[in-house]
């Protein structure tokens, strides 16, 4: 049953030293706030799981917090590379990361198969792909009826995740809107989910009937941290910070740069700082 | 040649824009192939359903989206669906007609990669990865690629095979059991390029204006053929080129600033 | 791409006798108006596919149009039996009925894997259950990272799937909301999809962002039939006519009271009547 | 014994209701489950979760439904899914604590069968099948069950086994790899049993007011084990007598007229 409470506590209580961790949103609904929060706490030796590493796991890697990192495209959106997560790959700085990479569908599958409870998805995929030949946890499965071979990929069940929502109701139930990516899939894959959020509002009778609503008994804490998604938007509030994720590119190419620009901006900050950020970007939300 | 200025970049955009029909069902990459599909959708194709991979259905941008889940996608979408759904019902469900790709790295057979330069285990340079291509090249009715030419992504062996095209030619998809057509045009910032029927290498179909055949070979990792009925790629239309150079102006804006 | 059409023209393009065919609706949205079509065209040997086959199967067996049936649950939902389905499966009246019977889970996850484009469909399911000594078409699969067995069931494909919505737009595209049952998967799962559709509307500016529509090239006939849900019903619309289920099972007990019913409110009638039927219950709705 | 006149099928029902928490996630069958399911909710546990298979999570129905898909059922909910993610994220995914089923003919180790009565293939009586019984049985934390005591009912041995309880009794379950509780509870209209902590077989522990270990006996298809601290259930209070008769008015009035 999710109790309301502090970020710093929600933090605290549910991710560990060591813990497999999902911060999920597809471009949209990005928890940057939840993942400022445990780079403050300095977390250490944590497995990441995204389809879309993008910034904070960026920032996460260079922070030395991470061990190994679950993927499917690691870049920053529409901008290029995450010289972070490639400095780590490529030089072991700030230490060695490993990585365990898969194409999106495969993702997307291993995601819904962990939602589901099961051990593993199958899906028509990696046919002809080089990934196959360097993840050992891409393998094959067999129609019963057709003899088809189709590829099989371990479920993601996390022992966390963290997700940014538009609201919560009073109950705690929340509410996912636009794209909503595979956050609801990360929520039930996990033992544990952590959901920052723009509001609370009383209750959702004007929300539609099939909206993508995760009822209070499948979330642990939700944190009202408004803004929690910048740069990344939330549809209806604040649009997405393009030249933030421009920007990026250049402060993390240098090493000092990085350090500097997360003392400044994540280390020397709390979550209050996320409501500042998003102001300029409410117009046209 | 027309009295009009286009650079070549424009050029291999609205090549590539030509390529798209009304009717087709197309999943789309970013960068050069989100341009190329916008300016079909403005221009002679406006009833095409563009899809891109963060579940956003028939969308119909007014600028063009930074990332691929950019809220003007979701905005002006038929509907967004979950990305789970989207690999599973409409990209694997096989109702997608035409994958649009680019690509850091191509051969001569359509295989791309953009996982690695070097080894993968001891890169030279970590690329972002695949993200949705593996399964748009092998799920997608048919797949086009377009990217600029140079001999850094035009190589005889690509380092990693992030997606497969034809593999080494002739039936090789056939042979991994693929019922889908894969690479069935390139459009570069010189020349556009469809597979010979029979080896599955691509050969020049058509030089953009002004292209040389040395121009081409001098970009291209790989001993180029020519089509025998070598053409002229038609030079854009002033309606082309002020459709594109007006979403590129609008996108820019947009970028740059922050909100109105 | 969706044309409109009169619903006679649909059926008749769409509907071929030996066709494998889904009627779906999970309680809501069943369309029977289509279903009554198909029982005046008078289609023969068809294998009809429904979680929950209610008054229209029933009715579509009773009239002999039916060579086989896949299903997981062969009741009047709160009332009773099918009788005229019992009486096909116990004394073969009017004819044989060959069954393939498997649990909700099970059509649900081979819905979906059909939509998927997958041969068959993975789930953990039909432990200890005897429907698996009885049906072949319940196998195993193990998970190669495991070793768990799970049950495997084929894919449903069918070739035309038949299902009643809301609303559809001027371009064709259709809405589904309310209890959305498997209908979006019963249509990508099928060759050709005719769906009838209380009224069109101009666009659907304001329909909700997540809402279930189905794109109009995912369609191939939209056929404009108010009422065409009743006794199911439709919702925004009008309520479930839970009188006529009622009612239903005394009529279907006796094979000739059955006949008459059937020439009287199907045969003799045309698919205008259902916007009749369905005044009365518009209040609630 | 109270002065409150109450009938057998009421004090089941109400039974029933008792056995739910306010913290429960409970899949609901239809008939009397669901009246004993809502008689929970609107006394003891406000806040109980209903899950109907038609994909309605956290449902608080002013009338009961007829069908378990019922348009109430929608409106009041916290949100409705697909059927397909109903199974695969709310059902298989772990999340249900307490699935509570009906049964046609049940026997002493809770397995349940809605199927056929004779041989499948030539069956006596073909009765609806399983719905999703089959996965309730196995997927949810434990399971009640209610049903009004026959001898056609609660039989030595059913004729088929549409949904697992504990098979052949001991550690069946297990053996068969589930994880989950099973049949823990069984509430008739004369008893409430709980399975034998060792053989897993129902017993009685507690005889409704009035009832006695004969009417048990002669209305059951097995040789019923009584538990030595045989108690009685409590008498139905006022509240859950009148909730329970409002809520079966308003139902009746509901599905037997058209619209308001």
């Amino acid at each position: 049953m999710a109790k309301f409470q502090p970020l710093k506590d929600a933090v605290a209580e549910n991710l560990k030293d060591g813990d497999v961790v999902a911060f999920e949103g597809f471009t949209h609904l990005i928890p940057h706030a939840a993942a400022h929060e445990a780079i403050r706490q300095g977390r250490k030796d944590l497995t990441l799981i995204r389809m879309t590493p993008d910034l904070v796991y960026d920032q996460m890697v260079g922070m030395g917090m991470v061990r190994k990192m679950i993927f499917s495209y690691a870049g920053n959106p529409g901008v290029g590379l995450l010289r972070r997560v490639r400095d780590a790959v490529e030089n072991s700085w700030p230490q060695a990361l490993e990585i365990e990479e898969h194409s999106h569908a495969a993702m997307a599958n291993a995601y819904e198969a962990g939602a589901a409870g099961l051990p593993f998805a199958t899906f028509r995929g990696y046919k002809g792909a080089g990934l196959k030949e360097v993840n050992d946890n891409i393998r094959e499965v067999t129609c019963p009826f057709t003899g088809e071979v189709l590829a099989a990929v371990p479920s993601v069940r996390p022992d966390v995740t963290f997700i940014h929502a538009q609201k919560a109701n009073k109950r705690g139930d929340i509410l996912v809107e636009g794209i909503i990516g595979v956050q609801k899939e990360a929520v039930l894959a996990a033992k544990r989910a952590v959901v920052t959020v723009e509001e609370v509002v009383d209750n959702f009778d004007d929300v539609h009937l099939n909206a993508c609503v995760l009822p209070n008994w499948a979330v642990s804490s939700v944190c009202v941290v408004p803004g929690g998604a910048h740069p990344s938007y939330a549809h209806g509030y604040y649009i997405r910070d393009n030249a933030a994720y421009i920007d990026w590119d250049k402060i993390a190419t240098d090493r000092a740069r990085f350090t500097d620009w997360m003392k400044e901006n994540v280390l020397d900050q709390d979550e209050t700082v996320f409501e500042t950020r998003v102001q300029k970007l409410k117009g046209d939300a | 040649m027309s009295d009009l200025d286009f650079t070549a970049d424009e050029m291999m955009t609205i090549a590539a824009a030509r390529a798209l029909s009304n009717d087709d069902i197309c999943f789309v990459g970013i960068g050069a192939p989100s341009a190329a599909c916008n300016v079909a959708r403005l221009t002679h194709a406006p009833d095409i359903t563009l899809i891109y991979e963060s579940g956003t259905i028939g969308t119909a941008p007014d600028v063009l989206p930074l990332s691929i889940g950019d809220g003007e996608l979701c905005d002006t979408a038929v509907t967004t669906v979950s990305v789970p759904e989207m690999f599973r019902y409409w990209l694997q469900g096989g109702r997608v007609s035409v994958g649009f790709l680019g690509a850091a790295q191509l051969d001569k057979f359509g295989n791309i990669n953009t996982t690695v330069i070097g080894d993968y285990d001891n890169p030279k340079t970590r690329l972002p990865g695949g993200g949705g291509a593996p399964e748009i090249a092998s799920s997608c009715g048919e797949i086009f690629i377009t990217m600029k030419q140079s001999l850094r992504g035009m190589v005889d062996k690509i380092d990693f095979f992030t997606s497969f095209g034809h593999g080494t030619g002739g039936d090789d998809r056939e042979k991994l059991g693929m019922t889908t057509k894969g690479p069935t045009l390139l459009i570069t910032d010189l020349a556009v390029w469809r597979p010979d029927p029979e080896t599955k290498e691509f050969v020049v179909r058509s030089l953009h204006p002004g292209v040389t055949r040395e121009q081409v070979q001098e970009t291209c990792g790989w001993t180029v053929i020519f089509a025998d009925d070598l053409t002229e790629t038609p030079v854009p239309t002033e309606l082309e080129l002020t459709t594109l150079r007006d979403l590129k102006a609008r996108t820019k804006a947009a970028h740059e600033g922050a909100a109105a």
